[in-house]
């Protein structure tokens, strides 16, 4: 039923498109969370894209990253809107299974983005490849401490998907290539820039030769960068992030903080809806729609390219 | 001589702190009634709940039947056939008169975990019926007054049909037609063999009831003497060690004639209907009537406690709005509640804290700091006005005993500088010594000038006390009294003067 | 005593239409709720979206049952939510590691639940700890051990899809077992509430604890059953929530206890003890997961969710506090 | 009567001692705890640590003593966390947008705490709410509030680094000002319980709620203060962590109020109303943050950091049971 109405014809920029039904065709958006800013930037992204394509979307996700009861519920939830098409970032792909099994059974185009589904029932994905960035982050701390020394990672969550790729994509890239960076630390602080700063000062005062942070998400390198200031370490220790927003953008802007990689947010968002619009107009699509992720410090920061995927 | 039922020796109990019981002994016959008797906190409750199997005994010996018991615990108890009426309610509230009775032993259904609440609810209506107790055994609880409530208990106690019934103090909540309802039961089971042990305060009825008398002092065993061989007023004597001189008091001749108080046509639902009384300087104004007459309703809803539908309340002839007992205390009036553990007193705070608590704002500085010397100057002058046998006034209220927390309450009121006092049955389960103190200071308090309503149950200590006597009967004033012209046969006409014998 | 009888009469009948008008309040606000979300929006009236709110109420359900028992003694259950996790774990790995029959996992979940509840029930009843303390150190401990058994990953019932069917899949009129599970859970509940022993010494203990213990009923013991329940519960809902996922999360779980309690509350069961009833449970959570749902429907923001969510929280049980106001 | 007068003052020795051994009972727990990881790690043992960890306990230090007060009068607060999260985006946006100078913020954050919580009381007092639900339900409308708000976005107090500077910045001994703005509030604060009517209507209305407004004292208005003051010390909570983060976050707070309540319980609150100190409260809250950094000093996974301050939680406050038992 959903995939019967008729598409925008795909032209970009053309909202009139939709005049074919007369209705502009609806999308839900499930979303790993709804409470951080990068998940705000997706949705900022989306909504731009939805009104400059003609279509009208919902979008919600879990308070926390490990909800993942929540989430399929709100997937059964957008599944039951009978919407045109579903973008669905997963929690676990795997236990969505049988709820992207009813959107196929109902002839609903689903839309993976953020991670990988595993699944083959997603006409597209649209992600960023977490295990690469974070392989990145590894080669670029190597360089900044001279291949040596020990590291420490804070990370937000320790089930969370993007919690643990990156975590992992860090750590065996360390292994593979680095035999002589020792990861002395791995704690969790929640994503709260409190309790991650907490971690940050308990790992320096038992490793006063520490070399380098790896802050895996927003709320972890916060707290990361909150340790270097309350430690007057700043400058002392390399901290590397992820993400972006205003502390992490000032940081890096005055060397404290050594860069980041950034997703493209904005972009994920609107890829998203695009690929849905693509999928209700039944065209084929890639299986994975690369969003792409980027290195930047203080020497790319003010780029435009760069600038324009940041958010604050 | 039959063989002793029970026979309790050397048995010592302490609390932390508390030697409860030293070397006490304690025997029972089949058939008799023995009264337990003691001042406040002499350790009757305490005697009886080692035997009772609530206490763990630290030293002496229990015999049942001639034969040597270990009782670790209630079940063990009622398993013996020793059960317990407790001098506080126990009761659940949320559950039926049925559920309460049967308890732990409810008759079972077709598995042994379902309930039967048919059988339940049957034998509890059977129950009533040999008893003569008008319940239904489907009334919720907390839907009953107190007297109805302690009726319950007492059905509960006898519907384990045990050879050993130890109740204390069964009569300190109800009236005199229910504790003649009570007597003729204990005499019924006395009959058949039961040995029954009675405390009480009133020591009027063990006369009435009593084959022999126990008497306990601080923790000690003091003498076991036949009733009919021994005066009250040697059983008093032997309890407090001294003698007291019970002298009627000496009221005030003529209270002054200036209105202090003045309630008209105060109305709430059923429980209050067209109060009207005025209350003098310097008075005491006695309140009779059957429980449930409405005395309390009347006392709360003129201190704020509770709302009234209707009503004018006037101090020193002007109106004067009452809606919490905020507003009743800035007027200078205090109530001093029938339960003076729930309502009176915080009780795991010191007497300091207690004596100034509704008079704290006079005490504190402009940023609401307490002053301390104070405040102690004040507790301490009423603990030694009152004659308070406190240790000091850092000790918490919970461990004095309950005359001692009945002052504490009265010097809350007068700490307060308060000018009318309502008394609501100020000496329920006090001991004679107590009593009789506490007779003192509301004569003394008259004396001052205050003015005092005084609810009692006790017609000997409305009679004693009064200058004039209210009489209530379903929510109504049905008779006034003056002192000269009250006895208890005219308090008991008003008192069971019904609506419907009126209208007839 | 001719007066008095009647006057207790009627107010026990007062009291009786009283509890029968608080399930109507109750109801009537879930009531409320569903023909507001009807009327305003045509997706929210469907028959799946009906069957949607069912089973998005299935796990809080059966969570907040057990929550009921233990908030009718006067006491509370903080780690209802981490526990269905801990239970949820366990049937994981049962049935996935050790190759034993499904049908020994589901016992395996209801048995480690009903363990964390009796650790919960002795702390309360042997070493006497406020049940709040209790609980929130079993929350935590029951946390930990999920994902300590899990190694911190979920566990995916691969090469079990009997499982996911069993609960999840083959619905009856649409309508997947976990409801049918719930509400089969809910009329057994209901039974052992108001026609055994343990019901009655549940009101028992939240009434008068001390008189119960006086009237000679092994208190110590019968607590530790009720808060075995609220476990034997929470092992429930750890299989119901597994089926939900097709995995065991070690993750899932934080918040739920206050989602659990929030129901029974609703549903007119008194924190102080002694009064409550699943029927009011179970509307109480209808009523949560229908607001949630409702409010996702008609796309209300997320930050706006958790206002409304909290102001209804409050209204809902000030409705039942006016009632018995009114009725005192 | 000699004897009894003797009895019972030997009673009120021993209380007395009971006393002065409860904070000597928790504060030997923590003297153990940090004996311990002192003994077993040497980067534990050092300065910079100990600032450390008073550092960690500022903002869970100043929630628990609002908790101590409510938990005293036998109410409990489950909004410290998100109130306090709520009026760190007060003070951001007063600092931040409104151009208004920084010493506007502060009694601006502080007023929308004491607000919050006059919320909170008036719920509790006036609609007779139990304190848990009227709490629960206020922990979401203020995290939705701070949400709302900030538009859920950071509030960074650019161009103010002299906030930073006040709270955090500017070490005096190496130690930040939160420290001695924490032990300025405690002092504060045990002040006002052990010295004003305010403290001594709270141990009353904890110790018997009835008798203290049947003594003419108006109960409802000493509530809604209590709880008013609750949301005051969220509100110093909500301006330490802003300080800490340099900047408001509007989704942090949640699962702060069970830490601030087990620091008060640790402490030797009772959750039954009518007992506790800001002394043992403090130690309750140091005795956490001890912990945690201890165990991930020495490098403790994160799953049995779980178990173990589960465990902690129970053992200490079964301890301090134990004391009491002994005593009473
Ligand atoms: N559970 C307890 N803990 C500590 N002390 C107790 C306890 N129970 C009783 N006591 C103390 O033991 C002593 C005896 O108390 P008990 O209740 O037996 O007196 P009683 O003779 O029944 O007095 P009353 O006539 O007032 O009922 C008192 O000093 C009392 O304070
Ligand atoms: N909360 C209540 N709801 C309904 N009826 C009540 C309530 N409280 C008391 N009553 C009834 O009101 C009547 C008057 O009770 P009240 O307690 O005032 O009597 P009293 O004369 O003071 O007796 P007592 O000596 O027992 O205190 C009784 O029938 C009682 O059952
Ligand atoms: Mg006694
Ligand atoms: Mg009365």
């Amino acid at each position: 039923s959903g995939s019967a109405t008729a598409a925008p014809s795909g032209g970009a920029g053309s909202p009139a498109a939709s005049s074919g039904s007369g209705a502009a065709p609806y999308i839900a958006i499930v979303s790993k969370g709804s409470q951080h800013q990068f998940w705000q930037a997706v949705q900022k992204g989306a909504t731009d894209e939805a009104k400059a394509k003609g279509a009208t979307i919902t979008y919600e996700g879990p308070a926390s990253e490990s909800e993942v009861d929540k989430q399929l519920t709100m997937l059964q939830t957008a599944l039951d809107k009978k919407p045109a098409a579903i973008c669905f970032a997963a929690l676990d792909s795997k236990a969505a299974i049988p709820y992207l099994q009813k959107a196929k059974d109902a002839g609903i185009p689903v839309v993976g983005f953020d991670s990988g589904v595993d699944s083959p029932i997603p006409v597209t994905t649209v992600a960023t490849d977490n295990i690469a960035a974070a392989a990145v982050i590894a080669d670029k701390m190597a360089a900044l401490i001279g291949s040596s020394g020990k590291v420490a990672v804070i990370v937000h969550d320790q089930t969370s998907q993007t919690g643990v790729t990156r975590r992992d994509g860090f750590v065996n890239q360390m292994k593979a290539k680095y035999p002589n960076i020792q990861i002395v630390s791995i704690q969790y602080g929640a994503g709260d820039p409190v309790k991650s700063a907490d971690l940050a000062k308990t790992i320096m005062t038992a490793n006063p030769d520490l070399k380098g942070f790896f802050g895996a998400n927003e709320g972890s390198i916060k707290g990361v960068l909150n340790a270097l200031k309350e430690t007057s370490n700043e400058g002392k220790i390399v901290a590397i992030g992820y993400d972006s927003g205003q502390q992490q953008i000032d940081a890096i802007t005055s060397g404290v903080e050594a860069g980041a990689i950034t997703q493209n947010p904005v972009g994920i968002g609107a890829k998203c809806v695009d690929a849905a619009l693509d999928a209700i107009a039944g065209k084929t699509l890639p299986k994975v729609i690369d969003t792409g992720f980027y290195w930047y410090d203080k020497t790319n920061i003010t780029d435009p390219k760069i600038a324009a995927v940041l958010y604050k | 001589m039959a063989e002793l039922l029970v026979e309790m020796t050397g048995i010592s109990k302490s609390f932390p702190g508390v030697h409860a019981l030293d070397d006490c002994r304690f025997e029972l016959r089949p058939g008799e009634v023995h009264a337990l008797v003691g001042e406040n906190g002499a350790g009757k409750s305490t005697l009886m709940k080692v035997l009772a199997g609530i206490y763990r005994r630290d030293a002496g010996t229990i015999r049942f039947k001639g034969r040597e018991v270990e009782i670790a615990s209630p079940r063990a108890a009622q398993d013996l056939g020793i059960s317990i009426i407790h001098q506080e309610l126990n009761l659940m509230g949320h559950l039926t008169v049925a559920q309460n009775i049967f308890i732990g032993r409810e008759p079972r259904g077709a598995a042994p975990f379902l309930l039967d609440e048919k059988t339940l609810n049957a034998k509890a209506r059977e129950l009533f019926e040999t008893l003569h107790l008008k319940l239904d055994p489907r009334a919720r609880v907390s839907s009953l007054a107190v007297a109805q409530q302690q009726m319950v208990e007492i059905a509960k106690a006898l519907s384990f049909s045990s050879v050993v019934l130890i109740m204390d103090e069964p009569t300190a909540a109800l009236t005199d037609t229910e504790i003649d309802e009570l007597f003729r039961i204990i005499r019924q089971l006395r009959e058949r063999g039961t040995g029954i042990v009675h405390i009480s305060h009133r020591l009027q009825e063990l006369k009435q009831i009593s084959d022999r008398v126990t008497v306990m002092r601080d923790g000690g065993y003091i003498d076991t003497v036949q009733t009919a061989e021994a005066s009250i007023q040697s059983i008093i004597s032997k309890m407090v060690g001294r003698t007291i001189f019970e002298a009627t008091p000496e009221l005030p001749e003529h209270p002054n004639s200036e209105v202090v108080l003045e309630v008209r046509n105060l109305n709430h639902g059923r429980v209050i209907r067209d109060v009207s009384f005025q209350l003098h300087r310097g008075e005491i104004l006695g309140m009779s009537g059957l429980i449930g007459a409405g005395r309390t309703e009347v006392a709360r809803a003129v201190f704020g406690a509770d709302p009234h539908d209707s009503g004018e309340i006037l101090i020193h002839g002007k109106p004067v709005a009452i809606r919490t007992p905020a507003n009743a205390v800035a007027h200078g009036i205090g109530y001093l509640s029938e339960d003076r553990r729930r309502y009176g007193l915080a009780l795991i705070m010191d007497v300091e804290a207690n004596v100034v608590l509704a008079s704290l704002r006079k005490f504190a500085g402009r940023l609401g700091q307490i002053r301390f010397d104070r405040t102690k100057a004040a507790a301490q002058e009423q603990v030694k006005g009152l004659a308070i046998k406190t240790p000091s006034l850092a000790q918490r209220v919970r461990n004095l005993s309950g005359g001692t927390q009945q002052k504490v309450v009265v010097a809350k009121w007068l700490a307060a500088d308060t000018e009318i006092l309502i008394f609501d049955e100020p000496t329920r389960g006090i001991d004679v010594g107590a009593k009789s103190e506490i007779y003192r200071l509301l004569n003394d308090l008259a004396q001052q000038g205050r003015s005092i309503i005084m609810i009692s149950s006790e017609l000997p200590e409305i009679l004693r006390m009064s200058h004039r006597i209210l009489v209530m009967c379903e929510g109504r004033i049905t008779g006034e009294l003056s002192a000269a012209e009250a006895t208890q046969e005219k308090i008991m006409t008003f008192a069971t003067q019904r609506e419907a014998v009126v209208a007839a | 005593m001719q007066t008095t009888t009647t006057k207790s009469q009627s107010r026990t009948q007062s009291l009786v239409k009283g509890e029968s008008l608080q399930r109507f309040l109750a109801l009537g606000a879930l009531v409320i709720l569903l023909a507001f979300f009807s009327l305003i929006s045509a997706p929210f009236r469907t028959t799946e979206n009906f069957t949607s709110i069912l089973v998005a109420t299935a796990v809080n359900g059966v969570l907040a049952m057990g929550a009921t028992f233990v908030i009718i003694t006067g006491g509370i259950d903080l780690s209802v939510g981490t526990t269905m996790t801990l239970c949820s774990v366990i049937l994981g790995l049962v049935v996935t590691n050790s190759g034993l029959p499904l049908w020994l996992g589901i016992p395996a979940a209801l048995a480690g639940g009903a363990l964390v509840g009796m650790v919960n029930g002795i702390l309360i009843a042997k070493l006497k700890l406020p049940p709040f303390i209790a609980t929130l150190g079993m929350l935590n401990v029951s946390r930990g051990l999920a994902q300590i058994l899990s190694d911190v990953k979920p566990v995916y019932f691969e090469g079990h899809p009997e499982f996911y069917d069993l609960f999840m899949g083959k619905p009856i009129l649409g309508i997947p077992n976990v409801v049918f599970v719930m509400f089969g859970a809910a009329i057994l509940a209901s039974l052992v509430l108001t026609r055994t022993i343990l019901g009655r010494y549940t009101f028992a203990l939240g009434s008068n604890e001390e008189a119960t213990r006086l009237s000679g009923v092994n208190v110590d013991a019968w607590k530790i059953t009720v808060y075995s329940v609220a476990g034997l519960f929470a092992g429930l809902g750890g299989i119901l929530i597994a089926a939900r996922m097709n995995s065991a999360q070690p993750s899932v779980g934080m918040g739920y206890e206050l989602d659990a309690i929030a129901a029974a509350v609703i549903g007119g069961t008194s924190l102080s003890g002694g009064v409550g009833s699943i029927a009011g449970t179970i509307i109480g959570a209808l009523i949560i997961s229908t607001l949630g749902i409702g409010l996702s429907i008609i796309g209300v923001p997320d930050q706006w969710k958790l206002v409304i969510t909290g102001l209804v929280i409050i209204g809902a049980v000030w409705l039942d506090i006016l009632r018995r106001r009114g009725r005192a």
